[in-house]
């Protein structure tokens, strides 16, 4: 159903749910969508699961979210980072859950759960600890281990701009997981730098397709 | 639905154009939709200017426009028809694998299909006669039956020789189980439930009238 | 390895063994590479498997290499046409093998053969014809189907322009199942209406990275 | 390869830009390469200009340029160890998912990784000291390590107190089994072949002194 532009990010975030799984674009700060992440943390919701490739930094964004006690599991690739010592004394003090993903299955997992599979035989981790206790099997002498779709309630994810239908455009390795991730959550909510006029963006270049998105919120500071 | 005594001709049976405008009629504003090969193409045409629907092609586009008139012919733009389309602003294109996905993880809101058969458990038989000496050919069908969130058929309730098309269980090789919700036909509307098969509206007939024709039970319309 | 820029089609088949698997790309003619389907004429190869959305159209490009007896089985989702007679009268006459796979499927088993999936499970078919003999699996309540990747030895695919390092972008529906097919096969062959320096396209708009693309040759009505 | 008698140093041990000169020294013109965080990414200081060398960077770029100078950084365009990077002309982006599909499926032609040991059969461990207080965390390694059609390991020979890193069998958790084609290290560069560990050259050192440093067995270079 069609797009709804929010006037503030407060609007786009304000019914999710406790227990939800988030799923939170950007590699790094790359793509993160912090006025969503900030929203969420006024919001309040809480035994929140995450879905990102990192587990925070510094102190904003992810990483504050993290220090105010939300987020029961963290789903990522690579949690540890030179500046990732908030999630580091979480971990360590047991007061959060981490599932280390490697990163193509994170991303193939999510795109799986947005493009109906329901499970698939991939090569990444075979033999290793992050295989164990899942089901293998060899396909042309090839060993493959079977993974599951990751679907998320709600997705929220920077682009760098949309149109009112909410086809988005993303810059650069900004894009990174927001295309992935706004075909596998229920509600998808995008954070952008422009929202332009429909029919201002190439159809050519259009990275994600309006269908995928449900609520678009321009930056507070460029709005 | 509040324009429906407006709308509907009561007099039946209705022409294909009828069944299309009643189509049109229920898909609600803003959805995402995807109109099968051959007459389910023909409820684009009864959609109102300010519906907002958006138009899916299995070939790869969003926001499809119109059939193209003379002088808009662009061998590159076509429908799953392969008919020469036109493109509406904010249109989107997006390779094969990327269109299956889109239909295949539930993101389409509506499609639209023809049918053969439709049985009282929702299966649908719409692809193959089974024919020894036909040539198979299965298009998207199977991944539009399994894929969007509403499959509505569009089809004739009788063949020419008067044999029921809605029927106990399908003879045709099928397309897909349980996946029809709604039968839009010339003599009746039905919704496909868990208790049975339900009337919405006829159209110059009666449901006992069916029933007895179909020889199966009806339950009347739910509201 | 770098991307060849042949000066005439003959030159980019040349190599083309008898029994090879060839995906071919384009959605009707939209897409289709008619110029190296042409030059693969030529070029003689013989006992191959195609793998393509269609069984050809009228006289020319698949459906004349059809007709030269020159391959032994079809692998596509719409044979049927209302110009395929080529293909009809093969498949009658039992000249030909002919493997009918659902649309999303054709394109979901290329792009997993791209993408170094072993198999996946899919509910696309589930129940049907084209799944019997194959093997299924519930998952969450739903009845999946495991399937297989296409792979091609080569593709021979359509699009719009390349630039000399064999990064290319289509035009409109053109698009297809270009995309996937050049992910899928171990000699990527493009044919392009233009050739322009490196650099000329947006990085934002590549759809085919260079990596993908082992030869292209530009239309020869345009050179 | 014919460039070895100019650019290879006698002497040994090598240091870090050295084992990055051999490296490069050693990657076919033209050819996809994704260079693993750290020591790994000094390698591209050492590609000639005209190598023709495409950079792939697992957050979502092709054609990848040097690190950004003074006023050359953009928050959106960093490299998989967030350090923010440059675009070269023919530059392509796409999604995580796509990323890692390319290298999944087979298409990189190199990778370089660093590595905290590698066995004779060619596994390889680089991604978690099995130390009880460790934050695991894989990133793309176990992708990568499966993905690219060779996996070249950037290391020092010995750890800092002396310890091998070639050994018969890994300690530390594994990132892929038998995925190392070859081991560059301060002392020796190594193939791994399926009759043994091959040594390709030596310095400061020779075959038979490493090969009781390491008590392993070792075969001349088979050139």
């Amino acid at each position: 159903m069609s797009m709804q532009l929010c006037d503030h990010a407060d609007e786009a975030v304000a019914d999710v749910e406790d227990g939800s799984t988030v799923l939170v674009g950007g590699f790094g700060m790359a793509g993160m969508p912090v006025e969503l992440i900030d929203a969420l943390i006024r919001q309040g919701a809480t035994d929140l699961t995450v879905v990102s490739n990192n587990a925070g930094n510094g102190d904003t964004g992810l990483a504050a979210l993290l220090a105010k006690g939300r987020v029961r599991k963290v789903v990522c690739s690579f949690p540890r980072q030179a500046d990732s010592y908030v999630f580091d004394e979480l971990y360590r003090a047991g007061k959060i859950d981490l599932e280390v993903v490697p990163q193509g299955n994170l991303a193939e997992r999510m795109r799986a759960a947005g493009a109906g599979i329901g499970a698939f035989y991939c090569p990444t981790g075979a033999g290793t600890l992050l295989a164990e206790g899942k089901e293998t099997r060899v396909i042309d002498g090839r060993t493959y281990v079977l993974e599951y779709p990751i679907k998320g309630d709600v997705a929220l994810i920077g682009a760098h701009r949309a149109d009112r239908m909410g086809n988005l455009v993303y810059r650069k390795t900004a894009r990174n997981f927001g295309p992935v991730m706004a075909t596998a959550a229920t509600t998808v909510i995008a954070q952008v730098r422009e929202v332009v006029d429909t029919g201002a963006l190439d159809p050519e270049a259009v990275v994600t397709p309006g269908i995928f998105v449900d609520r678009v919120v321009q930056e507070a500071d460029r709005a | 639905m509040n324009q429906t005594s407006q709308l509907t001709p009561v007099q039946g049976p209705l022409g294909k154009n009828d069944i299309a405008a009643l189509i049109a009629r229920d898909i609600p504003q803003g959805a995402f939709v995807n109109l099968g090969i051959g007459q389910p193409t023909l409820v684009a045409d009864h959609l109102p200017a300010d519906s907002g629907v958006v138009l899916h092609t299995e070939n790869g586009m969003l926001n499809m426009g119109p059939a193209a008139r003379d002088g808009q012919v662009d061998p590159d733009l076509t429908n799953a028809g392969k008919v020469p389309v036109t493109e509406l602003p904010g249109a989107a294109y997006f390779h094969h694998a990327d269109s299956f996905a889109m239909m295949r993880g539930g993101h389409l809101d509506i499609c639209v299909l023809g049918a053969f058969q439709v049985s009282t458990a929702g299966d649908l038989a719409n692809w193959h006669t089974g024919a020894p000496d036909a040539i198979p050919a299965v298009g998207g069908a199977m991944d539009l039956a399994i894929g969007a969130k509403q499959v509505f058929v569009m089809m004739t309730l009788f063949t020419k020789d008067g044999t029921p098309k809605l029927v106990p269980e399908c003879s045709y090789p099928l397309t897909g189980l349980g996946c029809v919700d709604r039968v839009y036909t010339d003599l009746a509307v039905f919704d496909i439930t868990a208790e049975g098969i339900s009337v919405r509206e006829t159209f110059g007939t009666t449901v006992d009238d069916l029933a007895t024709r179909l020889n199966l039970p009806l339950l009347p319309a739910t509201g």
